[in-house]
């Protein structure tokens, strides 16, 4: 935060999308400075799946510009889980690829997933995929969250556990863009409606 | 019968004893085969001279191969309908002894086939063909087994293998009178009775006896092990539910 | 009995061998990159491409039949439309069977339809003797679909269980394969073997619809 | 319901399940009588989807024994679509596999879908793709309803949607058994905790 | 540029080629089991089974290197794991060459190793040049997988793109085979061949895996 509090992580100028003849939004703009959270809301189909994929520079946008300063962690519908993976070689597989030092098994304790750690994906419960695919977040620190829809098929204390960790992350001075329905648990700094 | 011997704990008793009875005679049996063939019988310049001794090998293998995989469909029959445990072992243990049966049919067929047919192998010959794709199926059979993750889905799969894969065999015993082939029809297990040369005939027979004994034998060291095997994963199963 | 999920369920399969714009000819694509590869191959020598024709165009329908295969029950698993099929009140084999079917029509019947165009490119003679041939691909592929499907639903809990269907389907495919090859030829028995193969895939279609059903079960379980 | 109100719909006693040596539940009885909700309730892989998939006949339970008495419809996780069919072409095949002549129109207009009824599933926003799914309980009237976590990908307007639907099953006396992490909308007659 | 994900890339498909106790073995399976039904087919005349034998072991490897290569980036584009892929800040196209060639490794090698003993099998002479002749079949692999995977790439979206990829790759499949081919034989040109044939897998090397990012974005989009 050298350059003092106009910094920002993520900011996006006029972003409009098209899908298959459908407009789906125009003239999007937003930032997320550090310790600040952006909700994604709009009923279904609105688009804020796809505004989360143009922020993360996945997809490309018809119109506008996004603007990263930093790396992100990206954790979505489809968690990039294999059917024989387990949830301990899944953390190592990211955390060797990211280069990163963290302790496996604190952070399999930390997400619950102490007694399926050596369960491969295709036996593992809903909520159990969940929670390896965010156990991701706690391998690396980086400033910014892309998370859509995070509280999907937790339990009542995965939903805790998710809140306390982004605002954990929110304290620490990073960002979070969400896409979420319902209540989001936690008093977000802006909102984008779709 | 079949829930006579589907209590495992009688297969047990039985066993104990059964086992090494088999293993004793199945010895003694094929010793003699083997000494007979191997140094009494008179050579067969037709069947390639020396050669032809494999045939006390080959001959019991062949059948035992065969043999093995209708026990193999049987006991996967027994355990879809009536669901008795102890035929899924036996299923299960079955498969490894069979393929090496089978194996070495197929080595000891080959090596005899050098010298008398000039070739190692002969591609279009059925009978070669359908063993050798009876030995896949055996591996298949494992191979399917082995990727299941719980030992009830590995025993329903490998039954609907075992029992569908069963057609192989009437083909591979009817194959040389349906087509030409290279290999000699048979003269032992045949509709008339034998009619092999009787100094050949009988250590011929007592090798079968013997290697049918022996594979009986292994069966039941494997079963054993298997409900050894079982039985700690139930007594563990139990433990977790208590602690 | 119900009638109408298997209908449906034949209908889907047809359907979405087709879709994408390219399901269907998957096989196809395969058997003539194959026929182009071939010669390329082995060389373009009149006689040596004669006597290869048939039997390459028995082993492109084999393996072709199980790169389809493969998909058939292992998409259904994964996505969760087998959880719904099993629910029709429909018998899973008849299901199962209507599918396989499906797949046949839309995937090996084109095979073995295509075939006298391959053998042509074969340099084999233009006779009735190719729609014959053709006749008796069709016949053959349809035993290998069928004992195919049943490999493919053992292992569609099986990510990728390739080598698993091989070994598994390649022994059941073989008596139709032996009679196959051998209604091609001139040699001895080449004459009862068009009706031995028709008896194996009666048998097939007989037989493996209860298999496939029950592994099928066994996959949702 | 001739038989008057001793019927039940669904009734299951002395379940038990292993699950890769483990222990999900043992002795666990349950039965649903015409107009009865019954929730599951648990933690992440406790064991409440294995359940219902026990109950709907799908899984083979490890003891125990499974009386339905009619046909029942089933939505979970897995929605079932294939990435080409779109609403539409999904919702009418399962219309036609049952043998169903509801109006197709209706369906769709009724679950929100009538903008992306013919998007194939592949474009389909997560929301949509469980509309869908949610479609085919409209397609056949079934006695009984099994829901594995109704409400996930849906905005407030599809939960709200959800409830009307199981209120009115239950009202013209219908059974539904759910899974339900969270607040499940309404009072349900039963719940197992496992 | 991060080497550590490209690393990390390259083990995780190796380790999936491997995985689910058969993934890698599928070509091999496919392999022996075109070796076998070949010769049920074609006939066994020895004469006819040699000449045959190279360009069979071509056709078989560019078959089963299409088989495998359509699962490489379909299944990644399919359970998410392609949007973590492209997000790590290294290069996509070291990644999608890393997963290549560990597949390559994984299933391509295995069958140019395996090569002289399907050579034996159909009749050749022991002799040095069988070992060549696997080394050159490695070499002509390695193009294969490369441009495969171009085509695996470009129909990933495409769920079935059975066709698309074939009518993709086998084009650029044709001047490996046709070097491959030649440098077996005894013809006019058979011993530079194998300079091309070198040259030929250098240049998908190359290009191959910017070709392969620039689908996988498409994919991704
Ligand atoms: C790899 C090649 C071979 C295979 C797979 C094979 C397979 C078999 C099988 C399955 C049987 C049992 C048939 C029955 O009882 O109906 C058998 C029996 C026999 N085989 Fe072979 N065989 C092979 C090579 C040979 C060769 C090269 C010879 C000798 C020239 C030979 C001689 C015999 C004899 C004498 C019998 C006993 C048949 C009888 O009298 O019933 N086999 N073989
Ligand atoms: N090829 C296409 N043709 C027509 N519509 C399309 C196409 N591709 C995408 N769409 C539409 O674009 C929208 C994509 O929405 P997106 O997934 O971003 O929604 P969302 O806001 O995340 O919804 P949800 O809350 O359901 O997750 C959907 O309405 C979808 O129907
Ligand atoms: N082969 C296996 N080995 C070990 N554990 C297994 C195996 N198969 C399933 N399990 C365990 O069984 C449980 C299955 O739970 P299930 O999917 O029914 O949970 P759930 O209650 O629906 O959870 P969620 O709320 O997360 O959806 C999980 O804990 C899983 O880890
Ligand atoms: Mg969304
Ligand atoms: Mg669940």
């Amino acid at each position: 935060m050298l350059r003092g509090v106009t910094e920002v992580l993520l900011s996006a100028t006029g972003l409009g999308m098209i899908r298959g003849e459908r407009v789906l939004f125009t003239g999007v703009s937003l930032s997320v400075a550090p310790g600040e959270s952006l909700v994604l809301r709009g009923s279904n189909g609105a688009g804020k799946t796809t505004l989360l994929r143009i922020l993360a520079g996945l997809t490309r946008p018809e119109a506008g510009e996004v603007v990263r300063t930093g790396l992100h962690h990206w954790f979505a519908h489809r968690e990039g889980l294999k059917p024989h993976e387990t949830p301990r070689t899944h953390l190592g597989l990211w955390a060797k690829a990211w280069g990163s030092d963290s302790d496996l098994d604190s952070v399999l304790a930390q997400m619950g997933l102490k007694r399926p750690a050596d369960v491969p994906a295709r036996y593992l419960s809903a909520g159990q995929r969940r929670r390896t695919a965010l156990g991701r977040l706690l391998l690396e620190k980086r400033p910014i969250w892309m998370l859509d829809e995070p509280y999907t098929a937790l339990d009542a204390e995965g939903r805790e556990l998710v809140l306390e960790l982004i605002e954990d992350h929110l304290k620490s001075g990073g960002g979070v863009v969400a896409a979420i329905h319902g209540e989001s648990g936690f008093v977000p700094t802006n909102e984008v409606v779709l | 019968m079949f829930s006579w011997f589907a209590n495992p704990l009688r297969f047990m008793r039985l066993s104990n004893w059964l086992a090494p009875l088999c293993y004793a005679l199945s010895a003694l049996l094929i010793g003699w085969g083997l000494w007979q063939g191997l140094w009494m019988v008179p050579k067969d310049e037709y069947q390639g001279g020396d050669i032809m001794r494999v045939m006390f090998l080959h001959v019991p293998a062949a059948w035992l191969a065969m043999a093995s995989y209708m026990a193999m469909a049987v006991m996967s029959f027994i355990w879809f309908i009536w669901r008795h445990e102890v035929a899924d072992i036996a299923a299960k243990s079955i498969a490894p002894l069979g393929a090496v049966w089978t194996a070495i049919c197929l080595a000891t067929g080959s090596i005899w086939g050098k010298p008398t047919w000039g070739t190692w192998w002969q591609w279009d010959d059925a009978r070669m063909m359908s063993v050798l794709f009876m030995f896949f199926l055996f591996l298949g059979y494992m191979a399917l087994r082995a990727s299941m993750d719980t030992r009830q889905k590995a025993a329903r799969a490998g039954a609907i293998l075992a029992m569908v894969g069963a057609i192989n065999v009437p083909l591979i015993k009817f194959s040389v009178d349906l087509f030409t082939s290279l290999h000699q029809d048979s003269s032992v297990l045949t509709a008339d009775g034998p009619k092999m040369a009787a100094v050949y005939l009988w250590p011929l027979l007592a090798s079968g006896l013997g290697h049918t004994l022996l594979f009986a034998g292994l069966t039941q060291t494997l079963m054993r092990a298997e409900i050894w095997d079982r039985r700690t994963a139930q007594a563990n199963a139990k433990l977790m539910a208590e602690g | 009995m119900r009638p109408a999920p298997i209908l449906s369920a034949f209908q889907q399969a047809l359907g979405e061998a087709w879709a994408g714009g390219a399901g269907a000819l998957l096989p196809l694509g395969f058997f003539a990159g194959a026929a182009v590869l071939v010669p390329l191959g082995i060389g373009t020598d009149p006689q040596t491409l004669r006597a290869v024709g048939p039997g390459i165009l028995w082993v492109a329908l084999a393996l072709s039949s199980l790169v389809t295969l493969e998909r058939i029950f292992q998409a259904d698993t994964e996505d969760g439309a087998l959880d719904l099929w099993l629910q029709t009140g429909a018998p899973a084999s008849a299901i199962a069977g209507a599918k396989t079917f499906a797949h046949w029509l839309a995937a090996g019947l084109p095979l073995a339809l295509l075939s006298p165009l391959l053998a042509l490119m074969f340099q084999a003679e233009a006779s009735a003797d190719l729609l014959r041939n053709a006749a008796l691909y069709g016949l053959g592929g349809l035993a290998f679909y069928f004992w195919g499907g049943v490999g493919a639903a053992l292992s569609a809990t099986v990510r990728r269980g390739g080598l698993l269907i091989s070994l598994i389907a390649l022994p059941l495919y073989v008596p139709t394969a032996i009679f196959g090859a051998l209604s091609m030829t001139n040699g001895p028995g080449s004459e009862s073997a068009p009706l031995f193969l028709a008896a194996s895939t009666l048998f097939a279609l007989a037989v493996a619809p209860f298999a496939m059903a029950a592994a099928l079960r066994l996959a949702a379980d």
